[in-house]
């Protein structure tokens, strides 16, 4: 590889523009019909699974949800570019993404409604856990991958993380582990151009986010993050160079978050609503169904099973989550550690008293049966 | 999470006395400072245009400029290094590092820099760095936004750390701690963010000290941070039932204050230490073992301690089985070798 | 700094009894864990080639090769990391960081996902990662060389944090730490890394047990990693005054042995504990607390600590003034209320 | 700037040749000579300092020295490139550096000795302490630089760190820092192609650490580390950048470190003995001495001038060191904070008795008096 090509152009690619009009590229092919649907449906239930949250926070039933809405051409390219046997490391940001996974969509919303950490079968859905602490998880994509390639596996580890993470010492760590070791992760940048509150231009100065990729000897690309097809072409290039031995590779999506950072978050404070507008008009369902519609590929019918199934998907969330689940107390314990300490076993007889004593005053609040308990 | 701070004057002037929110009082220290203070510069994550995702720095960006409160790239190893650096050069950082647990990115450069440089340099570069930090738990939040890491600092040498339990000292402590000549971890408990009190802007705190909260007999409550309401509401359930209850608001967690802490168990003769942390290795462990070596002759019983579970943090729907409560205060109490009992 | 390895048959088989240094006794450890368990990986700073600053892996690279035992860029947050994603993947890492001061960079990482990974997944990734740190003073190490940051991790949930005293111990423990299926913190005592023992490979370490290092029946000195040869010395000397001198040597810092513990200082008494790092808020703090609250019935005079100084680490010429002494200990044994002096 | 532009050349910079010959270049000026005569001089003194300070070494009067033998080039103009009122954060390895700065050898050496952690007055040369966490003292160097720039001071601050040190989280959160804020910063990396025993290629894949510096925004370029002419053209440039408000910027040296790591590292378990070869035919004084000889700018007397003076500043080292400075245990606790707590007058009292009492028991070993103590 010569080095500047590690470079990425110096626009964002795009295969479909805001308008749904193909945009010729000679690197990327557009993905085919059957793709793009594919990835149309996956838009129309992101979407749908993004707002029903939302709405579930309103009504009380989740604690917090930072919403991807906006972003879902992110989410959903960044699943559908994995092979089953493929891994995903993402963020709070990246339910969306998780679910399309297949994580059960109750399961992904357990870390928030309050109930546990994480609440799906990370092996399962080959899903590390969402992290919350900014780029830490990149280093876990990476030696995760290491781990795999030196077993002779071909499993491909897509690393996500925020155009604000993208400060913290530990994405340098990361990207430089990556490249020294050629490990197969590709690092996927959703820059939606804040940090909560602060706008990129306070969180790097480079000419862009993929820049910094020949800092650590891998191609760096940028892509219109609201283009499906777009994120698609190149994520799927990354894969499967990654997957050939070629090591990783990071991808910045130019892409805008709609809606405040979460839920307890008031973005009127830090922008303008004029901003929030203009990405509105580059909304990624808006063009692809532009696009798949001039084309023929998009029929009413299809529109209309998506949007059935999307509202499947939504409903089955209301009912999960309009139940409370039994959330087991002496749960603090059982996990901590494999093994089992004096001290913690003392703490947990503890705990398992004031369980009971309050069981007797009022049988109602703890109805669940103590599973397993102190010995 | 919005806090409303209808009590702040538009003008920025504080007013000598008002009541205010913890959060208020400390959003008027940081102004007071700024405004008395040209070297004061305040920065972090989220604390300019948002003033904070606890609002504590609510319009300092707009009322003194972004060359006194501003925005920082998201790293927090690079706020507190970039702070050490400006503190070398004649300012007085105050920074805020937003969640507990996202201050340890930064550790390195607090243990081996900000608590270390002025002895380095026999004294030649001082660090009068705030670093002040949103802390335990109480609010619902998900993991990594409710933990207790005071024992990280108090066990760190050149550190000092403060914590305060109501609006006045918030205000006092927080404008003590910018005026310090040596580098204060600031821990704010974000449970009392919300809690109203007085605030005399004209009273002065010093650092080190610790507080009576309030007299008692019989036994002596010692407290920090958010368990000092606890230690008060303990008091008052425990006064229903006939003991007299003593609290001792510990504040400064390190340098403590064993004078009061020492005078006040002498006279009881009974203690219970209450912290949210993990209890292993952690300042209640310290306090509790200086105040047996100290009152050993003076004791009627075991010095107890009342902490935090040594597990991660709980998940929101489990906090209240993981944070210190009344029950399992009053239990601690009647578990002192109380004559009339045995 | 190099450790002559004559012990290490050339062969790489290790002899089931011999006479190492510590030093020698990791490296067999580590050499017979790779061998014997192929999920087994170490890495860290120069522990390839150079076999590593105080030659630990010295020569596992060139006997194993580099899948076994690798450098990695120089990022201790980035060793760390890349662990807990190997951990995830089903390998066993054991990483090296190379001075105590400089697992700082590290500490989100330790305590935000080696500590709670487990937790975090309800127990379906665990975390069976060592993390091996050379601790602690007595070699005339520079600034950020000799630190003992214990406390840090030891009031951390979810870690498992141990240290030898002999070359035995740094065998089994070693060993057994690498078969955990939890974290563990292995703080190595670099003033015993080159100190020789009898080593016995068939001896299997329990992780969370205290040993008898000394029988006595006038006080216990309750001690850890370089301490304990130190407390050995104090108890011959006080021996030769008259004194009977029990000494525990805690090994497992957390989880804590609390029974051998307590059964020790109710056998005798008294009791003074004994540990290098800076003593406040620390794990002597926290022994001091469990063996008041637990022995309190059966203590003659308060449980006394002799710890380094509550300052940054001394430089070179200093230390031998910083850190606990046979004096001080002697000294602290005779603060104990001794009836035959009152 | 065109993006580009921040990017190296792919070569690095050189001015002169390993043989003394000039090379011509378009944009960097040879420096005159009377500039080249100075920088002879200081690699002339350095040189000695590194081999004296070793010496020292294995007699017993330095505890540990990490030479820059090889570097005399990067340390002599990191430190001629600034102005009086600049500053420069320098690493253990740079003792050069800061003695060309002006520090007198016998307070550079404080902490190599083993008195105390540093032993210079920061403000008067403006030298911070030699950093040992690699990488921190960059972000301090950026802090520093912020608070100057505040105040309209025209400081341009120095940051040097290591091959090795560019891996640390904190290196990219200082180059981020300082790009963001664009502060007069120059970071000076010293690329002497070893961690202690690890090689570049372990610690980079990338084309040369210069690149980093388009991923914040800066421009980076690299130099033959061993032709100081090179490294004064290239840094004097960064620093009229700086002082300029042109921002920051990264310089890379190429450069080799002839010796191990420090007196207790043996190099030889990690690289070959014809690649120390190798580099002794690139030496910085050979080349820079054959030039000036060449042009006639270096006369014999001139050489015998420089020997002098740099014998001179040998011998007052050795001299200096040859006495053991009095170490006043009581030190420990006279700095840690400006406030004094309780807690450590109880522990400074107990160790001002334990004096008292050595002593007594033997006047000889604390014959000075401890100055001050415990109140
Ligand atoms: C280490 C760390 N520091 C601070 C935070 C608090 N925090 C949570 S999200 C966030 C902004 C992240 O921005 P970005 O990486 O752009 O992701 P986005 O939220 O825009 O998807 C911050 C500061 C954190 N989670 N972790
Ligand atoms: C944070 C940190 N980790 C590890 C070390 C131990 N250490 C000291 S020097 C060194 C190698 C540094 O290499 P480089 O940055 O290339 O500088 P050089 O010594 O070659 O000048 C290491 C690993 C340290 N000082 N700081
Ligand atoms: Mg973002
Ligand atoms: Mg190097």
């Amino acid at each position: 590889m010569q080095d500047t090509d590690m470079l990425p152009r110096d626009t964002a690619v795009q295969l479909v523009d805001a308008h749904g009009a193909v945009v010729e590229d000679d690197r990327y092919d557009l993905p085919g019909a059957d793709a793009l649907r594919t990835a149309y449906r996956g838009l129309v239930e992101a979407r749908r699974i993004n707002d029903q949250a939302s709405a579930l926070v309103r009504q009380g039933r989740l604690a917090v949800y930072p919403s991807s809405h906006g972003q879902e051409a992110c989410q959903v390219a960044a699943a559908l570019a994995l092979g089953s046997e493929d891994w995903l490391f993402p963020t709070y940001r990246d339910s969306v993404a998780v679910i399309a996974r297949g994580v059960a969509p109750a399961e992904a919303m357990v870390l928030l409604q309050g109930d546990w950490h994480s609440g799906y079968d990370v092996r399962q859905h080959r899903v590390a856990p969402q992290a919350t602490p900014l780029a830490t998880q990149l280093l876990h994509a990476v030696g995760f991958a290491y781990a795999a390639r030196q077993r002779g596996e071909d499993t491909v580890v897509m690393a996500l993380c925020g155009d604000g993470a993208t400060s913290e010492g530990d994405f340098h760590e990361a990207l430089n582990f990556a490249a020294v070791f050629r490990v197969p992760v590709v690092f996927f940048v959703q820059n939606n151009g804040f940090a909560i509150s602060v706008p990129l231009s306070r969180q790097t100065a480079a000419p862009s986010i993929a820049h910094k990729a020949i800092g650590y000897g891998m191609p760096g690309q940028r892509v219109d993050g609201n283009d499906v097809a777009a994120v698609l072409a190149v994520l799927g290039e990354a894969v499967a160079r990654a997957r050939g031995g070629g090591g990783p590779s990071l991808v910045e999506a130019h892409t805008y978050r709609m809606q405040a950072h979460t839920n307890a978050d008031d973005d009127s404070r830090y922008r303008e609503r004029s901003e929030v507008q203009a990405w509105a008009a580059r909304d990624p369902l808006a063009r692809l169904r532009a696009h798949l519609r001039a084309s023929g590929a998009l029929t009413d019918s299809l529109e209309e099973e998506y949007a059935a199934g999307a509202e499947e998907i939504a409903s089955a969330m209301r009912s999960a989550l309009s139940v409370d689940a039994d959330v087991d107390p002496e749960d603090l314990f059982r996990f901590v550690t494999e093994t089992r300490s004096p001290l913690l076993e003392e703490q947990w007889r503890m705990l398992h008293g004031e369980i009971e004593r309050a069981r007797q005053d009022d049988p109602a609040p703890a109805a669940h049966d103590a599973l397993g308990g102190p010995r | 999470m919005t806090i409303a701070h209808d009590d702040i004057r538009v003008d920025g002037e504080t007013a000598p006395v008002a009541t205010l929110s913890m959060a208020a009082a400390l959003n008027h220290a940081l102004a007071d400072a700024i405004r008395e203070d040209p070297t004061v510069v305040v920065f972090g994550e989220d604390v300019g245009a948002l003033g904070g995702v606890f609002r504590i720095t609510d319009g300092l960006t707009a009322r003194f400029g972004e060359d006194r409160c501003f925005d920082t790239p998201l790293a927090e190893s690079g706020i507190v290094g970039t702070a050490v650096g400006m503190a070398m050069n004649g300012m007085r950082p105050v920074v805020e590092l937003q969640f507990d647990a996202f201050a340890l990115p930064a550790f390195e450069q607090i243990v081996s820099h900000v608590a270390k440089m002025g002895n380095r340099t026999r004294g030649a570069v001082r660090m009068p760095v705030v670093i002040r930090i949103p802390f335990g738990g109480g609010i619902g939040g998900v993991e990594h936004h409710c933990d207790s890491s005071e024992a990280y600092y108090a066990h760190t040498p050149g550190l000092t750390v403060i914590s305060p339990s109501t609006p006045q000292d918030a205000y006092s402590m927080l404008r003590a701690a910018i005026a310090f000549p040596d580098p204060v971890i600031f821990l704010e408990p974000k449970k009392l963010y919300w809690t109203k009190g007085e605030v005399d802007t004209s009273i002065a705190a010093e650092i080190g000290t610790a507080r009576i909260a309030r007299e008692g007999t019989d036994v002596t409550l010692l407290a920090y941070a958010a368990s000092v309401p606890l230690a008060l509401e303990a008091a008052e359930v425990a006064a229903a039932e006939g003991r007299s209850v003593q609290v001792v608001d510990i504040r400064s967690l390190s340098p403590f204050d064993d004078a009061t802490v020492t005078a006040a168990v002498r006279s009881t003769g009974r203690a219970v230490v209450i912290a949210e942390a993990p209890g292993y290795a952690s300042v209640a462990s310290e306090i509790q073992a200086r105040v047996f070596e100290r009152c050993f002759e003076y004791l009627e019983a075991p010095v107890r301690r009342v902490t935090g579970f040594d597990t991660p943090f709980a998940p929101p729907k489990l906090e209240h089985w993981y944070l210190p409560d009344v029950d399992r205060v009053l239990d601690a109490i009647d578990s002192l070798h109380w004559e009339d009992e045995s």
